[in-house]
């Protein structure tokens, strides 16, 4: 046991299946041609690409002609917004995002506001990190041109009201982006039940490989692309296309839905697995993941103990878990969603996220428990803070 | 990430823990920056006899409380002074440029730790 | 013979090498971690990327500082242009570019033309499709920040004097960038002996997959991002590393020049041989490809004749070659190339690359002969023109 | 990309070649636009009795080409006239969009080419 890793970072990236490693592979070696070209190696790519986005397109369900192929879900995230923002932007500059959405979205947002001439206001969330529908509905203006939130926190799981912001951005016109990285595999993605108009996935959340995204776009919006070249995914993402990896993504998102009731149900009896050993064996907790949250997410501090002296001590342990984001370990500062939530600073210094997977068994989640509560015991005896 | 010796002094810390009645202490950083450190001293004749530390923080801030009260312990409290945030980087065998500040930190709790005992002694003194 | 595919359109895409394929395995599935999570299934893939980007600092003659891992060769080009474009505008709005660029080039040089304010001057070439490097001269303003001259072109082979165009840059302390996608495994990437500040690749052109690309750029030139998000790649270009491809990259760089030299007598000895089979064996020929070439690509015009029905006559033999470059296949416009180094409209309808790499063989070649031959006399019976 | 009609027609087109004394003669299209397409008709009684092309162009040039050849073999001149590039690509089994443009190359260049007949004809009764 204690020679195996015991992986739960899933929300950082996750394995990729060996199903889909098995799908790609005759892509690098036999079928390796370039979709453009005017030959069998070049046709049978294109189809290939063309079959990856219909499969895609039905678990959305949209047409294959709103599904585009991206670099990852933070070029997705930054095409949606700073395409139609500078697409749209005579109809008003004016956007409306979260306090808790992943940096990509919040960077692109911050940037567009510094260097572009656009504003932008943030809807607060409640206590759970979900945000407040009164306070977005508060913050419309008539020159607001696009919303933006996640469908699922990467950080606390919190599962945010899509379909409602969506009515809202519908009857007023207004554009509407959800990040939904963290929902794929986990949440419906059907885009006409949830009243979006754009949707971004990233693959590596699902068991696909890093370095390959999905945008949903609606016909009819047209985002500025952020590149330009070939005509490639209609001149959205100009790139010789990624054949193995669209190929891939598609698989992992198709095994996803086909098994989900299957993970759904293992994950989650893990998750509260879980969540009652460490309700049992340690106190002094505060917990950041709500009721209403994706089903492998689990997100605590363990008061008067920071962060990264839990992980790394885990780590001793081979457990994989992390604190904040993945994307800002290199940054000091504590995490943007559980400040959002009015949590102490302390407390988000020292919020610790463990996200399952299928992969994940109960044997594992009992190692965890052991030692997360060793650790926990460790830490706090060197802290100035007794619990 | 972390040089092996940081990686020591985190898992095995020295010298932590809380004194009773400590001659000189010091108290630097606070949580909402991530760090928090306390560092406790008994001196002898200038000399730090015995020193402790609690400190809430990451690995690096963890390890630089523990070097540091291995390097003060047994110095006059001049030669204490004169260690520096660099010295204890060095002791570590490095750090990552992102986690520097803990290693000021650690310098500054001595420096806060023997500040405290002059105060108090001066006190004394002028008590006496 | 005739049953293998005869692969001629390696300036298109290239089949991936085995070693690169076995290199990037054990990533999807073993070292699955993300780079910047704090364990050791992080620190393993943070390593990878690490050592990756040494082994292509070492090829390029920079610091390992100075390499920065992308999506593909136009997000490449698409940085460094818009890149340094927006944030040096202050400075001036002038860019040179020539009119033998990728589309990747020319099209974000166009749009920033159209829709940011910038001008920009095309360069024009000489009938052997090389740059006229007095036109260029006479082109600088004291307003240009920016010239981005490719290095090899992709249609022609032709290449184009870099070291000269790069020292006349630095002198007038312009950026200088070059497209260097095809360049690489076929010319030095000294970037210092060179005299370049930008330098672009693609891995799918040198035996790395699709969908991974490599920006050089000199410490002190900072691009202004296309994406914001996280802090990877010093935040010029966030998103989860995508750790296998750039292993990948890495790894087909490294083979490319340990194994130069052989390379290249195999690939000219085969260029010299088409060549020669060609000119033997068919008439009304017109050379596109001049003498300062790389090693592996021929282009002609066949008199006459329009490309895409030699394309598909020759794929009915299994032969893959391609007419114009592949990104343009969606569009009937003639090759924009061929058409800047004078040739007439007909011509450069009928402009047919053959692009050789390590995998080709003697017997394709003559195979290749025979069956051009056999094609191009065919469909001149249906065509009025006759030679 | 073609359909399987298309590319039988590419690789075996019907009626190419010129063809000595035609009655009438249309050319179409030019090689800057990548296609240009002759055709050349003999009509006996009203009746198209034999047709051959020539094309400079891509397949679906081609293939247009061919298969409108053997759609005016043996009607009238009236019957020729009604032929639209719809009709075209519908025996084509389909075009690519982009290609659209070919079938309608051959459209005009039947209409091209019986107009000179016609042309030719009232020339010859104004002679006779
Ligand atoms: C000269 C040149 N530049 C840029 C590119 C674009 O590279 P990618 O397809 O990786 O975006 C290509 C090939 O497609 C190329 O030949
Ligand atoms: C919610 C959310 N959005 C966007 C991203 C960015 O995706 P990628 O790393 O593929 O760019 C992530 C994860 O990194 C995420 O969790």
């Amino acid at each position: 046991m204690e020679k195996r890793i015991v992986y739960l970072d899933n929300n950082a990236t996750t394995r990729v299946d060996d199903r889909v490693v098995k799908k790609m592979e005759i892509y690098f070696t036999k079928f390796y041609g370039n979709p453009s070209s005017l030959y069998d190696l070049g046709f049978e790519a294109k189809n290939a690409v063309e079959d990856a986005r219909k499969k895609i397109s039905k678990i959305l369900n949209c047409s294959d002609q709103e599904i585009f192929f991206t670099g990852s879900g933070t070029e997705s995230d930054n095409i949606a917004i700073k395409g139609v923002a500078r697409r749209y932007q005579k109809k008003g500059k004016h956007i409306i995002t979260s306090s808790i959405e992943h940096h990509a979205v919040l960077n692109s947002v911050e940037y567009l506001g510094k260097k572009e001439g656009f504003e932008y206001s943030l809807v607060k969330v409640d206590s759970d990190g979900i945000v407040d529908i009164d306070h977005l509905k508060s913050l419309i203006r008539p020159d607001t041109i696009l919303i933006s939130i996640m469908y699922a926190n990467n950080e606390t799981g919190a599962i945010q009201p899509i379909e409602e912001i969506g009515k809202i951005a519908r009857e007023k016109g207004i554009y509407f982006h959800t990040d939904a990285v963290q929902a794929a595999g986990k949440l419906s993605l059907d885009v006409k039940k949830l009243n979006v108009d754009m949707l971004s996935l990233s693959g590596h959340k699902f068991h696909a490989p890093k370095g390959v995204g999905i945008l949903y776009k609606r016909t009819g919006i047209n985002p500025i692309p952020l590149f330009h070249g070939g005509h490639h995914e209609k001149n959205l993402r100009p790139s010789t296309e990624n054949v193995p990896y669209m190929v891939g993504i598609a698989e992992a998102l198709e095994i996803a839905y086909d098994e989900f009731e299957e993970h759904k149900k293992h994950i989650y009896k893990l998750k509260m697995m879980l969540k009652e050993g460490i309700e049992k064996n340690i106190d002094g907790l505060v917990l950041n993941t709500p009721k209403n949250s994706v089903f492998n997410t689990l997100n605590y501090s363990f008061k008067g103990i920071e962060g990264e002296s839990i992980l790394f001590s885990l780590n001793d342990f081979k457990i994989s878990v992390s604190t904040g984001s993945a994307c800002t370990s290199g940054s000091l500062e504590p995490s943007h969603v559980i400040m959002a939530m009015g949590r102490e600073d302390s407390i988000s210094h020292g919020s610790i996220r463990f996200s399952l997977s299928k992969y994940n068994t109960e044997e594992e989640i009992k190692y965890t428990i052991e030692k997360l509560k060793e650790v926990v015991e460790r830490i706090r005896k060197i802290s100035p803070y007794k619990v | 990430m972390y040089s092996k010796t940081v990686m020591e002094h985190f898992r095995n810390p020295h010298n932590y823990g809380k004194m009773e009645n400590p001659d000189g202490f010091g108290r630097v950083g606070n949580p909402q920056c991530g760090d928090e450190m306390i560092i406790y001293i008994k001196v002898k004749d200038n000399v730090i006899v015995d020193v402790k530390f609690e400190t809430f923080g990451c690995v690096a801030a963890i390890a630089s409380s523990s070097i540091t009260t291995d390097l003060i312990k047994g110095k006059t409290i001049e030669e204490a002074l004169k260690i520096t945030n660099k010295d204890v980087v060095n002791e570590l065998g490095g750090l990552p440029a992102i986690k520097t500040h803990c290693s000021v930190l650690a310098e500054d709790g001595i420096k806060a730790a023997i500040e405290d005992y002059k105060k108090k002694k001066l006190k004394e003194n002028n008590n006496d």
